[in-house]
């Protein structure tokens, strides 16, 4: 079972959109506000990484059951020009030291689950999931 | 400075007092990176917290002043534990910057050259996991077409693995003879590594000895991960399987040794095990599938195979890489 | 368990709500400590505080609560740069364990054998400053009384120096003559480090043969600290000074040699520059320092006299040393 | 200019006496609330360490005026058995990352100036001090 919506990201008040979206998505799953709070980070950081770095992509917000078990999906897809290292942006102390934000490592912590599918030229597509305990 | 940094935590706290609105809370959050960046500690946080909820609402009762106390008391450890992060990130750099003039070095101690040889296209990719690289290629090779190559991997990785490389090189480079068969190669770098390491220590190894004029590939393996043979008739992949112990078990080890002639648009494949026991959330990466990435370039140079190998397996593996990753491709023409 | 520790921490929490004692703030820090060694987030900790809150006081205005919700928002931020702090201390165990093995490979690729010759008693103690040593001692020696000693020194510290010297082992180990002078073996290892290491990467060696029939020492240096011969005769101590070029700036280098003839008693005190230059509190230690410390120790084995010099110049560097530390001494008997 | 007053420490509770003449010290000198919390943090880690490490000592407190600028200095004095490798201790989570606390390099952190002495046998002397900005 799942169930969809997306938010486009083209200037910086979608991000704002996209974080409203996740937060409502999150309370409705019964998340607590700390894990709101948390999910709403992720997608913030994945947002702005689109807005910053992309020009312009998609913020999508799925609700997932598994085994009887609740979730939310976040699915951060663009069509810009791909991260070239991945290694490197997932690195501790890349992004955070110069206190550019919490970066994809953060977004990694703040989520269960991680996963990201880039190519140059092509774009980016990342999904985390994060489960109700 | 920091009655600036109050100032706007009061602003921004107000607002969303005025009005709970997602808005506010990024504007909010947005704020607190820049305060970790400025080193803010969080005791400093609720502290500001606490001045601005009193400039704000005074009639509130003690009881809430008395909680905020009580909250910067809970998180002055909190705040001992991001300084220690600032020191580790600045101790990690400088251990960055130590291991990378050490790379260096060893890229330039363990430096050689491809040779060119008629007849054969060469593809070579060796991405080393962390900075220093385990895995090591040595080519040797002269005028009238003869030409060595060994690819070895040390049983380790990082540091311990690549000082140890460095002998491996030493023990070529004092043979320095490029028309040497695989079994004598072989058994003397066994002997070399057997005396100079460690018991625990240990280098696997695949030696061909091609000869240009007869498009001859002898090869021998010390533990190695197997080359595979690509027959272009056929468009099939056979594995080049040959005996031999691990460089560093025994100093009596000996090795076989066995030939194959290349005809036009046959490759020879030789990797070691970061190429083939890469893992994917389905499991391991078998040879199958690499045999198909090349077949998807197959018309290409050897070295856009090698590296659209590279490029797919990593994409496969989510960037998270295992081992270091070594693949040569010779491939007659 | 988070519940557990939610009903604790409003325990706490009350107590001190009760009364604003030190104690209570003491039980609080305690319990802060424990809630960091949980991996307990701070964004956790306010929201711990507000349900407890929430509990003890019902009827507080709903401004208390939503400034506790904007303090969870900005909290987010540390809670993860406590989490990298968590990854960073794992990681820099992670890099301490493996310079540990690397070092211990080193020491097992760079070993070498002191001799054992006629008339002659050996004292040798090397003490690195960090894991790696940059300085290293070699010995080649053969039945016949023939020895060669050589002393070097990495120009750089950690474990880019450790790599290069590495090399200057294998040079050696490829030349493998006992009987060759020092000019040879400065030359041939001269060439070896100008070929194989890049152009900011230098060694300081000195090279001594000694004839155990002639108890003559033939010496030469590559830009190394000088050794002392201590005449029995005199009881004084004199340089003994040889030109030559560091290893590695240029492959022409060629090097001087010289001879001494040791008489009974004799000493020839060979060191690295981490001896020389230990710096104390009122400057620089000069040579009459460790002249004088092996006189007080003169008619002691050669191994006591090193061991008490290191000894004595770590004492007066108030255990701080700055260089590794390299001292033989060949002492005719 | 100085004024001191002391602690002797026997038990866990003197650890409470010293935070607590810490933090009364400190507030009359003028230092605010969360600078407060950083000297008692740092007096109750040297004051736990003696409890723990040597049986016994003292945590004396004075007042120092220096260039017209008031501050405060803690001097942990015992005469326990020393600490065989201050590097050791000295080092970035050591003894923080079992949830020890802060350590010295903590107390290092919560204060301007810190300073060690120690002999193996005889015991050990650490002072550190706060200048109020
Ligand atoms: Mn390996
Ligand atoms: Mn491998
Ligand atoms: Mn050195
Ligand atoms: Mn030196």
């Amino acid at each position: 079972m799942s169930n969809q919506s997306s938010v486009e990201i083209q200037t910086e008040w979608d991000i704002v959109a996209a974080r409203q979206l996740g937060r409502n998505v999150a309370k409705e799953l019964g998340f607590g506000t700390v894990d709101q709070a948390r999910i709403t980070t992720a997608i913030s950081e994945l947002a702005r990484n689109i807005y910053l770095y992309a020009g312009q992509g998609k913020i999508e917000i799925q609700r997932l059951t598994e085994n009887g078990i609740n979730g939310i999906l976040i699915i951060a897809a663009d069509s810009g020009p791909g991260i070239p290292d991945i290694r490197k942006v997932m690195e501790d102390g890349f992004s955070t030291s110069g206190g550019l934000g919490a970066g994809l490592p953060g977004v990694k912590r703040l989520m269960d689950d991680f996963k990201i599918e880039t190519t140059l030229g092509e774009g980016t597509d990342i999904r985390a999931t994060k489960w109700l305990r | 400075m920091v009655q600036k940094i109050g100032s706007q935590y009061k602003e921004i706290l107000n607002q969303y007092m005025q009005r709970q609105s997602e808005q506010n809370l990024y504007v909010g959050q947005n704020f607190s990176r820049q305060l970790i960046s400025e080193n803010t500690s969080p005791e400093d946080v609720i502290s500001m917290h606490k001045a601005a909820m009193q400039e704000l609402y005074e009639e509130m009762p003690d009881t809430v002043w008395h909680s905020f106390d009580f909250l910067i008391e809970m998180m002055i450890n909190y705040g001992l534990a991001l300084q220690e992060r600032q020191s580790l990130l600045q101790r990690q750099e400088e251990l960055r910057m130590e291991m990378d003039l050490a790379a260096n070095v060893q890229a330039t101690l363990l430096k050689t050259t491809m040779p060119s040889l008629d007849g054969l296209d060469i593809g070579l990719l060796s991405v080393p996991l962390r900075k220093m690289n385990g895995d090591y290629i040595y080519f040797i090779s002269d005028e009238n077409g003869h030409a060595g190559i060994a690819v070895a991997d040390v049983i380790g990785k990082g540091l311990p693995a690549a000082l140890c490389m460095s002998m491996v090189k030493f023990g070529m480079d004092s043979m320095n003879d490029s028309m040497a068969f695989p079994r004598e190669v072989l058994s003397t770098i066994n002997r070399i590594v057997e005396k100079s390491v460690d018991d625990s220590m240990f280098v696997s190894m695949f030696y061909g000895r091609y000869e240009a004029e007869t498009s001859i590939l002898t090869y021998g393996s010390a533990g190695h991960e197997p080359a595979m043979l690509y027959r272009a008739e056929t468009g099939e992949f056979e594995e080049l399987t040959v005996k031999g112990l691990l460089l560093g078990v025994s100093p009596m080890a000996t090795y076989e040794e066995k030939e194959v002639e290349l005809k036009k648009n046959d490759m020879v494949i030789m990797m070691t095990d970061g190429v083939t026991e890469g893992r994917t959330a389905e499991g391991f990466i078998d040879r199958q599938v690499i045999n198909e990435l090349i077949l998807r370039k197959i018309d290409e140079p050897a070295q856009v195979m090698v590296q659209y190998v590279y490029d797919e397996l990593v994409r496969l593996q989510n960037a998270e890489l295992s081992d270091d990753f070594t693949l040569v491709i010779y491939k007659k023409v």
